[in-house]
């Protein structure tokens, strides 16, 4: 049984990341907007799937100009994934403006925004779904495949009890094109002055707002960068996964909700590892599950593994792994 | 013209006669006619109607009950769409009751839960399991299924389980705050979701995913229950008890508690009030309704699988809540009242009535974008548009009033008494 | 107070816009001929709608093409197309819509079987015959019920079919098992291990999956280190085409095997090249093998602008059934509207309908006598598949 | 008699000491102020007293039981009621709603019994109201019975707290600087209330406080806390000249300068 699960880690580990940076990107959308507006952005998930569709049609764009097979495919991506992030990062400022900010004017209870953010997460997923369905016949899409070049790592050589594994080309772009992301969104917050306007708006907005800082546009770009950030998440899924369509926002939002939770909602560095652990806690489940309980309990079971322990995580320590327990001045 | 309904309503009489006249002009609409969903709806619209108007309370009661439950299943059974127009009334009822036990939780208790529907689950799921040969996969002992006349007793015992789920949910729960409260509820809720679809082995007991079919009807002293005509007035009965028990804890010892946790825990704690027993009393209080709904879903639909329990339906019962008015009891059954109607009924109809007016008029529509298909993104609109238009809700919450001249009159004859007491106290 | 004053105002309005709304609602199709609809119910919005949506889109082109020949009886005949949501509280409720239209004599539907049990209950007491295209659970019929029928093949036909050719032929005997945990994809994937079983296979995994997730490498991981010599797939073409992708990603190149859900031009889309080596059972004969088929698929481009689905064969032939059953009620009402009770039996009567993917005559049950299984295979990325074998009840 | 006993209470956050070794006796009936500069540790010894922080070590009696290990809500029904520095009002319920709140702990109605509609938990709850009425007018709010909470003035705020402390019949209550942000005329009024609460309440009050002149006015008896540390105790008088308590308000230079 352990033999089983020792052999698998290598490959587990490697899907586990994957799936796991995925998770971690777009947790920080949810986790950078909790920060700042204490609000649970539902339509983050969504805001994902509509970048991924960006992405797609700008890539077939360049299809439609012959630019595919004239530039190198990292040229090509990179082109893509910088335009779908700014789109999208639009698309959220927007959001932002249509269904938040009057609320905020407005000095609504907190929960009512949950309300328009479920709205705008049905919108977006039907009007991408008749675009996409008008344009092509099919509100399935699959890209065109690149970086499918596949490696082998050849660990049972060294250490007899591992199996090898094998990866694409397209898992090492999507982890250092994250890495990257990832490293400059904190540079970002903790190095400049946007970044501290950021952090001091999540602090306390009326204190903020009397230090002279803008504190609209400050939340505008806060929902740039997160908006951003998921649409170029987006971009990386379809080239990962290559297909996509407009429900996948939905599962992988409540996915991210978690990981931003489970690293302590508001806090950036505990989103990334928030995610890449629930990807590798969902991998590891799906794998062994039926091998540790032998069979009574299969792969389904995973959500439920993983939720126990945010539940269990959250028992112990409340404010999440690397939040910091917010003691109430009596 | 405004004048003019200013003068009129400022008397009792011309109320009743206009509101008389109302009911009585939108039941001859639905009378004559009969498949108008907008004449259907105008006679549910008074019962709004009756609650803005300043009749006492025990006469608003009495004419929505019998608008509700006379009048208007009467002047609908004349049609066609008689069967249509109950089974939207059941839903509406189920899931009025479902959101005001939501309503104990985060509106009055104010905490977070978008795990909700999972009491639900459970409650269908206890009834299904009995009421149908699938108890007898497991159960060592026993003749199953249960007849129908068990409904009743599962009834109960639905709200119980569900309680019982409620108080194990708060037990973990009440450790986390705010928002992680949240996904720890939603978590809660996919877990039972996911137990329910898969615990086919390695014991069967809720037939996984293929989901649990056949199950008996209710049996009312041999009458055998299974239009939605019927389920109507059971649901209206359970609606009617759990109204009248969220009015009065509203207002009682715990329903005090409840909001003063929601307001200001510490406080509340200063001020002697558990929070571990207040917090699980509205957990077990709000799931209890719900369980009892899922019983009678369960017998309605004769038929339970795990897709009737999804994490959208949580948050649609959130949306019915924070959508009429968080904490406002009326605001929360309107909430529900226009969610479902919506869904069920109305866009349904703005759909075909599109797609027909384009077919008879030869428009034709891509096959893409065909009005069939729009119903969530409408649906989607209208929510931003009520949420940025009524951002308190349908109906705000109001805190009830005292009559502060009962209290001052009552308090100087308190103080009278006393004083009474201690002059003839020192006479002996 | 304002509130007040206002609701007298709204009421009048509310009126006025009930009687217009009632006169609209009555004035449709007054060309002097009689009206009869065909319900539709299919989810044609979420996650599954491709699938519903290419019911709807069959059967709709099935009504237009016999339009005229109710024309000449003195019949309009029209679709009256709603959307389940592949929710069974809205299947229910639009079941009612559907009994409450008198002019509504049958309907086409559903696609999930969790959705067509307490549909057609309200049928059953509607006497509103219905005629599935896509429902495949077992309890489906084997309920009795006088309206419910269907045309496709019964989980427990289909499975065992599918276990036979995978065991026999391709001489598989280590199988590993994957499932959507839906009541199509369990039910098919049990029926297939239990045969599997029987058959002398050794069963190495039975694991489920989450509909609408799309990384499966944690489930494939774990077979891979099982060395089964087939992966069987009990689901759908959106996760089945990612699981077939992903497979050959990990460097399994044995033969993958799914159910009819596999049956869709998205499978290639979805796995590209991967799709080589996939067996799949369907209760659909290759359209573009007869004339008929071919035709049909033409049709169907002309008319919507898209390429036909297994589904939009079913949902076309679902109809066809239903078409027949009501001229046959018409005739023998004297070319009178016949009543439901009528076209119920009717339908139910249907002999040998010879549609564009099935022949159809239903037992008492209301299951189709002539649902065949085919194997296919893709030996190459393209839909469809080439024809293996042909397997009869 | 004393009626509370503190016994060498210490309170360590992490590694910072807020209070270190403690020692008081309140006695009963009486009016015991606790003062010291900001961060002498006052609201952490209340909160030590009222359970909403455990003590590192250290005990704390009532009438001779310890308190050390209960809940906040179970010392609050052993007859300790507080008011807090920063208003903490049930702000979306009436003020008559906040007096019933506070009247818990004493009221003898279960939920059950409300459905049920049972003859005398309606008579307690109506009692109850008139009681709470009774309340409101005893610290002046009768005219906003019906009003919520948070849209009280400052002042009335003040007054809803200590009125909402009244109504749990406290055998002692903690008042955490009840007088911060009121106008004199507030303040004369509030000291008069708190002389009245005594006497009528039969009541034991501990006050922290800043004002100087409403605590020389109205204790009985005064400990002083400087950075943790309990550096003086005794009638007002003796505080007053105390050099200790001078140099700790106004810093080493002020004593020295004497």
């Amino acid at each position: 049984m352990l033999a089983h699960i020792i052999q698998n880690l290598p490959q587990v580990l490697i899907d586990g990341l994957t799936l796991g940076v995925v998770y971690a990107v777009v947790a920080i959308g949810y986790t950078m907007v909790y920060g700042i507006l204490e609000l649970i952005n539902f339509a983050h998930g969504d805001v994902f799937m509509t970048g991924a569709y960006i992405g797609a049609t700008i890539l077939f764009l360049l299809m439609g100009f012959g630019l595919l097979s004239s530039l190198p495919a990292l040229i090509v991506f990179l082109i893509v994934i910088i335009l779908a992030g700014t789109v999208t990062g639009m698309l959220g400022v927007g959001i932002e403006r249509v269904a938040y900010r009057p609320l905020r004017r407005k000095n609504a209870p907190k929960l009512i925004a949950l309300i328009t953010s479920i709205g705008i997460s049905f919108v977006l997923e039907d009007a991408v779904r008749f675009i996409a369905e008008l344009k092509t016949g099919n509100y399935i899409i699959t890209a065109p495949s690149m970086f499918n070049h596949k490696f082998n790592i050849d660990i049972h050589h060294v250490l007899p009890f591992f199996n090898n594994a094998t990866f694409q080309a397209s898992f090492l772009l999507v982890l250092v094109v994250t890495i990257i992301m990832l490293i400059s969104l904190d540079l970002f917050v903790n190095k400049t002055k946007w970044g501290m306007a950021m952090r001091a708006v999540a602090q306390d907005r009326d204190t903020a707002s009397l230090m002279t800082i803008n504190v609209n546009r400050v939340i505008s770009v806060t929902f740039f960068i997160g908006s951003a950030l998921g649409g170029a998440t987006g971009v990386l899924f379809m080239i990962q996964y290559g297909t996509i369509n407009p429900y996948i926002g939905f599962i992988l939002g409540i996915k991210a909700f978690t990981a931003a939770v489970l690293g302590g909602i508001g806090n950036i560095r505990g989103a990334m590892f928030g995610g890449v652990m629930l990807g590798l806690l969902e991998m590891f489940a799906a794998a062994n599950l039926s091998i540790i309980t032998n069979g009574a309990m299969g792969a389904e079971y995973k959500d439920v593994f993983a939720f126990i322990i945010l539940i269990l995580v959250l028992i112990f320590k409340p404010e999440g792994l690397f939040g910091k327990a917010v003691v109430e001045k009596v | 013209m405004s004048a003019f309904f200013g003068k009129l309503m400022q008397s009792k009489k011309n109320q009743i006669i206009l509101f008389i006249a109302y009911v009585v002009l939108a039941g001859a609409g639905l009378f004559l006619l009969p498949d108008s969903t907008i004449a259907f709806l105008m006679l549910l619209f008074s019962i709004l109607i009756l609650y803005h108007l300043n009749f006492n309370l025990r006469a608003k009661w009495i004419s929505g009950i019998v608008i509700l439950a006379i009048i208007m299943p009467f002047i609908a059974s004349q049609s066609d769409s008689y069967q249509t127009y109950m089974e939207v009334g059941t839903l509406v009822g189920i899931y009025c009751a479902m959101a005001l036990g939501l309503n104990i939780v985060v509106g009055f208790a104010g905490l977070l839960d978008l795990g909700f529907i999972a009491f639900f689950a459970v409650g269908a799921y206890s009834y299904a399991i009995f009421a149908s040969e699938q108890a007898s996969k497991f159960m060592p002992f026993g003749h199953y299924p249960l007849p129908g006349g068990s409904f009743w007793i599962f009834i109960i015992v639905g709200a119980a389980v569900a309680a019982l789920f409620g108080i194990l949910l708060g037990v973990p729960v009440l450790r986390v705050r705010g928002d992680y409260l949240a996904i720890v509820t939603l978590g809660f809720g996919e877990i039972i979701r996911i137990l329910l679809n898969n615990m086919d082995h390695p014991i069967n007991i809720t037939n996984g995913s293929m989901g649990i079919a056949s199950i008996t009807p209710p049996n009312f002293f041999g009458i055998s229950i299974g239009s939605s005509s019927q389920f109507y007035y059971i649901v209206f009965g359970i609606f009617l008890v759990v109204i009248y028990v969220v009015r009065k804890l509203e207002n009682s010892k715990l329903g005090r508690s409840w909001k003063a946790v929601r307001d200001n825990e510490i406080a509340a704690q200063a001020m002697g009030i558990p929070l571990v027993k207040t917090k699980l009393a509205a957990f077990a209080i709000g799931a209890s309704f719900s369980g009892m709904m899922g019983v009678v879903f369960a017998a309605k639909q004769m038929f339970v699988d795990a897709t009737s329990f999804t994490y959208l339906e949580s948050t649609m019962v959130l949306v019915m809540v924070i959508l009429g008015g968080m904490g406002s009891v009326p605001g929360v059954i309107l909430g529900a009242g226009v969610v479902i109607i919506l869904r069920t009924q109305v866009l349904t109809n703005i759909s075909n009535w599109l797609s027909s007016i384009s077919a008879d008029y030869g428009i034709s529509i891509p096959p893409a974008i065909s009005p069939e298909k729009m119903q969530l993104l409408i649906f989607g609109l209208l929510l931003i548009i009520f949420a940025l238009y009524r951002t308190q809700g349908l109906i705000p919450h109001k805190n009830r009033k005292v009559n502060v001249e009962v209290l001052k009159k009552e308090s100087a004859e308190a103080a009278l008494a006393r004083e009474k007491a201690t002059s003839g106290g020192a006479d002996s | 107070m304002k509130l007040k004053k206002i609701i007298p105002l709204l009421a009048v309005i509310c009126l006025l816009l009930g009687v217009i709304g009632g006169c609209s609602s009555k004035s449709g199709g007054s060309s002097g001929k009689t009206v009869i609809e065909i319900g539709s119910q299919s989810p044609l919005s979420g996650g599954s709608a491709t699938l519903g949506d290419a019911i709807r889109l069959g059967a709709e082109l099935a009504i237009s093409d016999q339009k005229a020949a109710f024309e000449k009886k003195g019949f309009t005949i029209k679709l009256k197309d709603l959307d389940d949501q592949g929710d069974p509280k809205k299947g229910v409720a639009n079941a009612q819509i559907l009994a409450a239209d008198k002019n509504v004599l049958a309907l086409v539907g559903h696609l999930n079987s969790g959705v067509a049990i307490p549909s057609s209950e309200v049928y059953e007491k509607n006497s509103l015959p219905m005629v599935s295209p896509a429902t495949t659970a077992t309890v489906v019929t084997d309920r009795k019920l006088k309206t419910v029928n269907r045309i496709c093949a019964r989980d427990d036909f289909q499975g065992p079919a599918g276990a036979n050719y995978a065991i026999k032929t391709l001489k598989a005997k280590k199988i590993f098992v994957i499932q959507d945990k839906t009541a199509y994809g369990s039910g098919l994937a049990d029926q297939f291990r239990n045969q599997a079983k029987k058959l002398g296979a050794d069963i190495v995994g039975y694991e489920g999956i989450t509909v609408g997730e799309t990384d499966f490498n944690g489930v494939l991981s774990q077979a891979m280190t099982k060395k089964p010599d087939l992966i069987y797939f009990g689901g759908v073409y959106a996760e089945g085409g990612l699981i077939i992708k992903q497979a050959r990603q990990k460097g399994f190149d044995g033969p993958i095997m799914g159910g009819d859900g596999l049956d869709s031009s998205s499978t290639v889309q979805i796995a590209g090249d991967a799709v080589k080596g996939v067996y799949l059972t369907s209760v659909a004969g290759d359209v573009t093998k007869t004339e008929k088929g071919q035709e049909f698929a033409k049709k169907y481009k002309e008319k919507f602008g898209k390429n036909v689905e297994s589904y939009s064969a079913y949902g076309y032939d679902a109809a066809g059934v239903i078409l027949k059953g009501l001229m046959k009620a018409i005739d023998d009402n004297d070319g009178k509207k016949p009543t439901r009770e009528q076209v119920t039996k009717a339908i139910r009567a249907v002999k040998d309908y010879d549609g564009v993917t099935t022949k159809v005559s239903f037992d008492d049950k209301g299951d189709n006598k002539f649902a065949k299984v085919y194997i296919y295979n893709f030996d190459q990325a393209k839909y469809p598949p080439v024809q293996k074998a042909e397997i009869s009840q | 008699m004393n009626i509370l006993e503190v016994k060498n209470l210490t309170k360590n956050f992490g590694g910072l000491t807020a209070t270190s070794d403690i020692t008081m006796n309140v006695e009963k009936n009486s009016i015991t102020a606790v003062i010291g500069p900001n961060g002498a540790g006052k609201t952490t010894f209340f909160n030590m007293v009222t359970a909403v922080y455990k003590p590192t070590s250290g005990d704390i009696l009532l009438n001779g039981k310890s308190l050390v290990g209960l809940k906040p809500h179970q010392v609050s029904q052993f007859g300790i009621t507080r008011t807090f520095q920063n208003i903490r009002l049930f702000n979306e319920m009436t003020v008559l709603e906040n007096v019933l709140v506070g009247m818990h702990q004493n009221l003898k109605s279960h939920w059950i019994g409300t459905l049920l509609q049972l003859p005398h938990i309606r008579k307690i709850e109506e009692a109850a109201k008139v009681e709470a009425y009774d309340i409101l007018k005893y610290v002046g709010l009768e005219d906003y019975v019906n009003e919520n909470a948070g849209n009280l003035a400052y002042g009335a705020q003040r007054r809803l707290e200590i009125g909402r402390a009244m109504a749990a019949k406290p055998k002692i209550l903690l008042l955490d600087e009840p007088a911060a942000g009121m106008n004199p005329k507030e303040t004369d009024r509030l000291t008069s209330l708190i002389h009245d609460l005594r006497t009528k309440l039969d009541v034991t009050i501990i006050l922290i406080e800043h004002d100087m002149k409403l605590v020389m006015k109205i204790s009985d008896y005064i400990y002083v806390l400087d950075h943790g540390e309990l550096i003086a105790s005794g009638k007002p008088d003796e505080i007053r000249t105390n050099k200790r308590v001078i140099e700790a308000y106004l810093g080493k230079g002020a004593v020295a300068n004497d």
